[in-house]
């Protein structure tokens, strides 16, 4: 228990430590999506996002955290040391997938956003067991279809 | 957190009207649920045709008279027509020339909302065997509401005493199956193949050893049965009907993928600001957009895919029924010669039987392969064999063996 | 338009040395590109065997003896390894027990990096008709950089005069595909269908008609070509040989939706910050997570399909195995049979050749049909169907007409 409190704190240090190494801090606090692409390794997610249809009407946060006020900074706490250590360490995979957790979060706000329109089929019975992206597989961030990186440049 | 239980309120329209249990009459449901019912309503004039589906009720006998041959001796070979709507149904069925004063009241079975009413009333068994004439006066209303949700809930659910049974025999419990496999079981319903068990024309699905069209042959085997003898070859054969569910969850790319029938079939449409089942059931190909556009970005490409997949189905569908009408003359040929070994004949007729009936599988089956174009090109490329096997029995019938290289 | 500004993809490092063009060499090039050559310098040692694939050179006859009887009479019934990586190209070669006193320089065109350079010096005719043993003095290394890539630009080329006349001869000018064609372009260069022109043993590709197997039989037919005559029916016979490019292009749900070999098989591979394409060519289910991943967000799904769609595959080529040696021993009893009608053992013989080779096809394709399933399963209906036909007008041949029913 002792331990387990100790490891918080440097974990915590570190998260503050490593954060303000790798880029200015204090931008993950607000919603700009240009933050979250400070990373290379979300270009692709930032692309698709900049050329889906909800670039004028969502930013990362809008769908990545949860919007009530205290959950929204613990999520964003717990990501942003994940994302911080994996990046420095280099330990992500190959292609990156949201955990199941974000994926919940992101249910919760697309109906968040979308009450109105699926107030009739959100009306079920039974759990369906599926989200609303297993259709709409490409609002958020495009499509995921062709590998991007031969279309990054036709100069050759 | 999924699309599940909200309260009832938040519903888009509030219930004006209680409707009661099994009530057979969609107009009464459609109080409730104007947009379901008014979509729903469409199956009733839609007549589109696609490349192998569409709603136009053409003559498929007239369009492949291989299948009068194929069918000699039983009532397919009289009137096949192209399926239409839900709302059709009722007419369709009075109107086939597949009826005759033998049909029994099963007939009626998945072609009513009123069957469910029925069913609860009199006892499926009574419904069955009551002739198709006399309980057609208590029948009035087409492939409706009562057939697929319960009136209380709305919930989806099984309607029909085969598929009920079906599942029990196989230990699975509907009731705890998730609202996504319910978009498609509720279809199983009657999107199945089935027959008539014993004196008491019981229906009845032959899912006991599985869905597979292996395990379906097995089960009749198993129970020596036969749907008719066939007229020209004499082999005791199976005519297998609309096997969509079978077909499409034997590993199909879509259902392994958790994709359900109403996804496709029944995809959601908007009105104003609340977004709605859409219950005109027809080809997806005549909406596309919807039905594809969601989950595929690009609708001009899976639309394309379709019909690549459709005429690869088509052609080799098409060889294999070839083969089995070479099957037929040859046996028929063998049977006609006075000196033919009669063990071998019957190994023929066998042969006849099994070919045809995984051919059926495919041909009856009404996506023309689409549901899952693996598994049927797989089943096509083993029936046309075992039509030429028929084939170089019968002959061997007459020559003997050894020849022939088997 | 799509993803513009992010950074071009890095190359490990600025180059150090100026690599000569058609420079053989691989290890020269790997001086400026480490983590490509690295990663190409895997395909050596790789090793794993997968269901139907992998790096493991295991002996295909021994896996399935029908093979032996399929090729009687010609060198793949002596020796049939399953392949492995680019690096052991020249070791491989060199160790079959296909290769004798006979065998042309032209087998050397897709084993080595040294070709492009030694076609450009003594010239594509030469370089073929030079024996096998006599070339090999001038070869050193094994399918390299210098098979797919400009030594000045590292662009995507053809290096394969086959490959340039051919798409010539089709009026198509590969300087002006895109990046992604090439990408698939490249594997062209050797992942197809050939034949050898001639006295001068020309390396030639069939694709005058078209590249579906229909295309290439037409080809092969009105040039009254035969690679040799089957041992047992007599039958002349076509040899097909890795027509991954062939297949895939037909239609094939990947091809269609813009993927390119390199995509499944050169997957984009991480060293620090830079990306690089994974050099180590090999079976995608080996690395499927970087492979599949990236376009589908459950690679457990898809791996899954793949099992599904090669047992599918498997099982209907071994039907097709088992009729075309059915057909070969009733051809060997007809023709063995003094009053045989030599007319009908002809179109016998010639119905096994068209059989054959559609079978070949899909068997010599490497993917066990997963590159375009549809088209594979279709091919092996087919295949089965005219099987099946060539027994029986062998035994027609014997008995006369009218009974078989054709
Ligand atoms: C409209 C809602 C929405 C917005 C806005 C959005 N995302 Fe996403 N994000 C999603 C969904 C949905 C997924 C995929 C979930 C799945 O695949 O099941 C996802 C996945 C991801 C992933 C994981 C990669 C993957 O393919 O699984 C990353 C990284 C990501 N988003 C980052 C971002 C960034 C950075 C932004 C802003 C530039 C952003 N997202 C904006 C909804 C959104
Ligand atoms: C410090 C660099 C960095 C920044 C800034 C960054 N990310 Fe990430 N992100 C990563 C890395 C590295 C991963 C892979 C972690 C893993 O999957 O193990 C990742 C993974 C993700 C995932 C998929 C894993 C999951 O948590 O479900 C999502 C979603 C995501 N990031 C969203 C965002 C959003 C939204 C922002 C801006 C608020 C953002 N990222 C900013 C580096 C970063
Ligand atoms: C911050 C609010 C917000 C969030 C979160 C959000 N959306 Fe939207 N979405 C909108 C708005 C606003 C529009 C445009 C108006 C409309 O069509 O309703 C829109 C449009 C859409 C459309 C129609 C246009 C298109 O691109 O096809 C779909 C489908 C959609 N959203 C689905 C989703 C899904 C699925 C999610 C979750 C992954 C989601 N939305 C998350 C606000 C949001
Ligand atoms: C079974 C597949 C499926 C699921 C699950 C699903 N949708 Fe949809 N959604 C559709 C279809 C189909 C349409 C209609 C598209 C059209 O009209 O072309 C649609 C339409 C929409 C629209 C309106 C798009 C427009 O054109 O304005 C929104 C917004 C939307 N969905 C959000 C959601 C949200 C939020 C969820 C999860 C609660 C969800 N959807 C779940 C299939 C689905
Ligand atoms: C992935 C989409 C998809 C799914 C899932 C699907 N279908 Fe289909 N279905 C199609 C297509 C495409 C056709 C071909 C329509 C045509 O040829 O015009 C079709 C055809 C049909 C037809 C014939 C339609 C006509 O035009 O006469 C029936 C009946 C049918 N499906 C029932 C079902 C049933 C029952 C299920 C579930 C067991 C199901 N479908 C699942 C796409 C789908
Ligand atoms: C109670 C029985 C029953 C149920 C349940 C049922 N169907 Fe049908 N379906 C029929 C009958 C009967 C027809 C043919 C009607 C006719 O041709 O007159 C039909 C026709 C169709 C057609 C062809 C329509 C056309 O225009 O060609 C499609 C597609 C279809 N059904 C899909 C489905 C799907 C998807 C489900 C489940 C969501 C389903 N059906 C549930 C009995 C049923
Ligand atoms: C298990 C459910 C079921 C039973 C029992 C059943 N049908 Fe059907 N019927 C269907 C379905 C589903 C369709 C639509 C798909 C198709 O046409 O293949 C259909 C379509 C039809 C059609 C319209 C297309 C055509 O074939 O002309 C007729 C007529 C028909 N049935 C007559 C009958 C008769 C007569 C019987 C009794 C011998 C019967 N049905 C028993 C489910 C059933
Ligand atoms: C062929 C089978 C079938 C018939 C007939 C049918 N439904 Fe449905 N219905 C469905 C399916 C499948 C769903 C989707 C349920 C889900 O997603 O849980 C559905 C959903 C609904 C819903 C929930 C909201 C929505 O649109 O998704 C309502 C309300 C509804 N149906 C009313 C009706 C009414 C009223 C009728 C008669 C006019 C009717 N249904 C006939 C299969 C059917
Ligand atoms: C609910 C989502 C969903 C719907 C609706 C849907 N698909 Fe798909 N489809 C998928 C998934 C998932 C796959 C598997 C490949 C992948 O992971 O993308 C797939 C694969 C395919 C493929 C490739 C398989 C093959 O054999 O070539 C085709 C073609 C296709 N779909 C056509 C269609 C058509 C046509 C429709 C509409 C009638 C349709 N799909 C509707 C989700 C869907
Ligand atoms: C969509 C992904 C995909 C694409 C695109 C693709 N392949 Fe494959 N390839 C596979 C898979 C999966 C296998 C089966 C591997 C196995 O059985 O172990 C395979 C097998 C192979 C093999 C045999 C590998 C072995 O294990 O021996 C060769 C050679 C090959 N492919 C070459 C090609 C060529 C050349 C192209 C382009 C014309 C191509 N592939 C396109 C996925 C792909
Ligand atoms: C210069 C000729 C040549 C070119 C170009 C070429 N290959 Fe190969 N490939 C071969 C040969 C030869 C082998 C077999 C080597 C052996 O078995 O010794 C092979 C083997 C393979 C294998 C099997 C590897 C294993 O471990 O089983 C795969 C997969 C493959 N190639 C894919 C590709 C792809 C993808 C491309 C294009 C990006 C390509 N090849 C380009 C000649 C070539
Ligand atoms: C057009 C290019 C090309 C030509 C010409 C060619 N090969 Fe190959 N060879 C390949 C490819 C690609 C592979 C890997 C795929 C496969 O094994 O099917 C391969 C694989 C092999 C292998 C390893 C697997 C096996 O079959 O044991 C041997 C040995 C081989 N070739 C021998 C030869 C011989 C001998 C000749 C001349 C008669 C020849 N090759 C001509 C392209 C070619
Ligand atoms: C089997 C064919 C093949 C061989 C052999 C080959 N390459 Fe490549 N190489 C490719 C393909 C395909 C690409 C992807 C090109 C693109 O995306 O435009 C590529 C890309 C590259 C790139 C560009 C950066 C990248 O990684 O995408 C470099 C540098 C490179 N190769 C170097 C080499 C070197 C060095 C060798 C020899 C050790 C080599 N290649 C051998 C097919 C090959
Ligand atoms: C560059 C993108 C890309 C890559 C890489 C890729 N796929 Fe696909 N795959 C697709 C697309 C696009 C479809 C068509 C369906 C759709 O639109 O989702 C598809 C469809 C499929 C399907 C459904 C078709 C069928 O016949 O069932 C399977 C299975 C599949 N892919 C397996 C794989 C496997 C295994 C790999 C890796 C060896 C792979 N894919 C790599 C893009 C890709
Ligand atoms: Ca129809
Ligand atoms: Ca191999």
């Amino acid at each position: 228990m002792r331990l387990a409190v100790l490891v918080g704190l440097v974990s915590l240090a570190v998260v503050a430590a490593v954060g303000l190494y790798v880029s200015d801090f204090t931008v993950y606090l607000g919603n700009d999506p240009t933050a979250c692409n400070n990373c290379h390794v979300m270009d692709a997610a930032y692309e698709g996002w900049f050329h889906s249809g909800h670039k004028q009407w969502a930013d990362c946060n809008d769908c990545h955290t949860p919007h009530d006020l205290i959950p929204k900074y613990l999520v964003k706490a717990e990501a942003g040391y994940h994302h911080v250590s994996a990046f420095t360490l280099g330990n992500y995979p190959v292609n990156i997938r949201v955990k199941e957790s974000s994926r919940e979060i992101i249910q919760e706000n697309c109906i968040r956003c979308h009450t109105e329109t699926v107030a009739t089929v959100a009306d079920g019975q039974m759990d369906a067991g599926r989200y609303c992206v297993d259709c709409h597989r490409s609002v958020a961030h495009g499509e995921r279809g062709i590998s991007i990186l031969p279309y990054q440049d036709t100069s050759r | 957190l999924f699309i599940r239980n909200t309260a009832t309120p938040t519903r888009g329209i509030p219930e004006l009207l209680a409707v009661a249990a099994n009530e057979p009459d969609s107009s009464k449901w459609g109080v409730n649920f104007p947009n379901q019912y008014s979509s729903w309503k469409l199956t009733e004039t839609n007549n589109t045709r696609t490349n192998f589906g569409g709603s136009e009720n053409f003559d498929k006998l007239a369009a492949d008279p291989r299948l009068v041959r194929l069918f000699a001796g039983m009532p397919f070979s009289k009137s096949y027509l192209e399926d239409r709507g839900h709302a059709m149904s009722l007419v369709d069925v009075r109107e086939t020339g597949r009826i005759n004063e033998k049909s029994p009241g099963a007939c009626y079975s998945c072609k009513a909302s009123d069957s469910p009413a029925l069913w609860a009333s009199m006892g499926p068994a009574d419904f069955y065997k009551t002739p198709f004439a006399e309980l057609g006066k208590q029948v009035n209303n087409p492939v409706g509401c009562a057939n697929c949700h319960e009136a209380t809930t709305m919930k989806l659910v099984v309607t029909n005493p085969a598929l009920d049974e079906a599942l029990k025999a196989q230990g699975r419990d509907w009731t705890t199956f998730t609202r996504q496999e319910m978009r498609s079981v509720v279809c199983a319903n009657c999107h199945v193949e089935y027959y008539f068990k014993g004196e008491g024309r019981y229906l009845t699905f032959p899912w006991a050893n599985g869905l597979t069209v292996e395990a379906i042959e097995k089960y009749y085997n198993d129970l020596g049965f036969k749907d008719w003898e066939h007229a020209e070859s004499k082999a005791p054969m199976i005519k297998m009907q609309h096997p969509e569910y079978e077909l499409f969850v034997a590993g199909s790319t879509h259902y392994n993928a958790g994709v359900a029938c109403a996804d496709c079939h029944m995809p959601y449409k908007r009105d104003g600001a609340a977004k709605f089942s859409d219950h005109n059931v027809r080809s997806p190909l005549l909406n596309a957009e919807a039905a594809c556009g969601t989950c595929h970005t690009s609708v001009g490409y899976v639309v394309d895919r379709v019909n690549i997949i459709q005429k690869q189905v088509y052609d080799t569908m098409i060889a294999t029924e070839d083969a089995l009408v070479a099957a037929i003359d040859a046996i028929k040929a063998a049977a006609a010669n006075p000196k033919v070994d009669a063990a071998r004949l019957a190994e023929a007729q066998q042969l006849h039987r099994a070919a045809q009936l995984r051919w059926d599988f495919i041909a009856a089956e009404n996506s023309m392969g689409f549901h899952n174009p693996e598994e049927a090109l797989r089943i096509l490329a083993a029936a046309t064999d075992l039509a030429r096997q028929a084939q170089l029995k019968a002959l061997e019938a007459v020559t003997g063996a050894g020849l022939s290289g088997n």
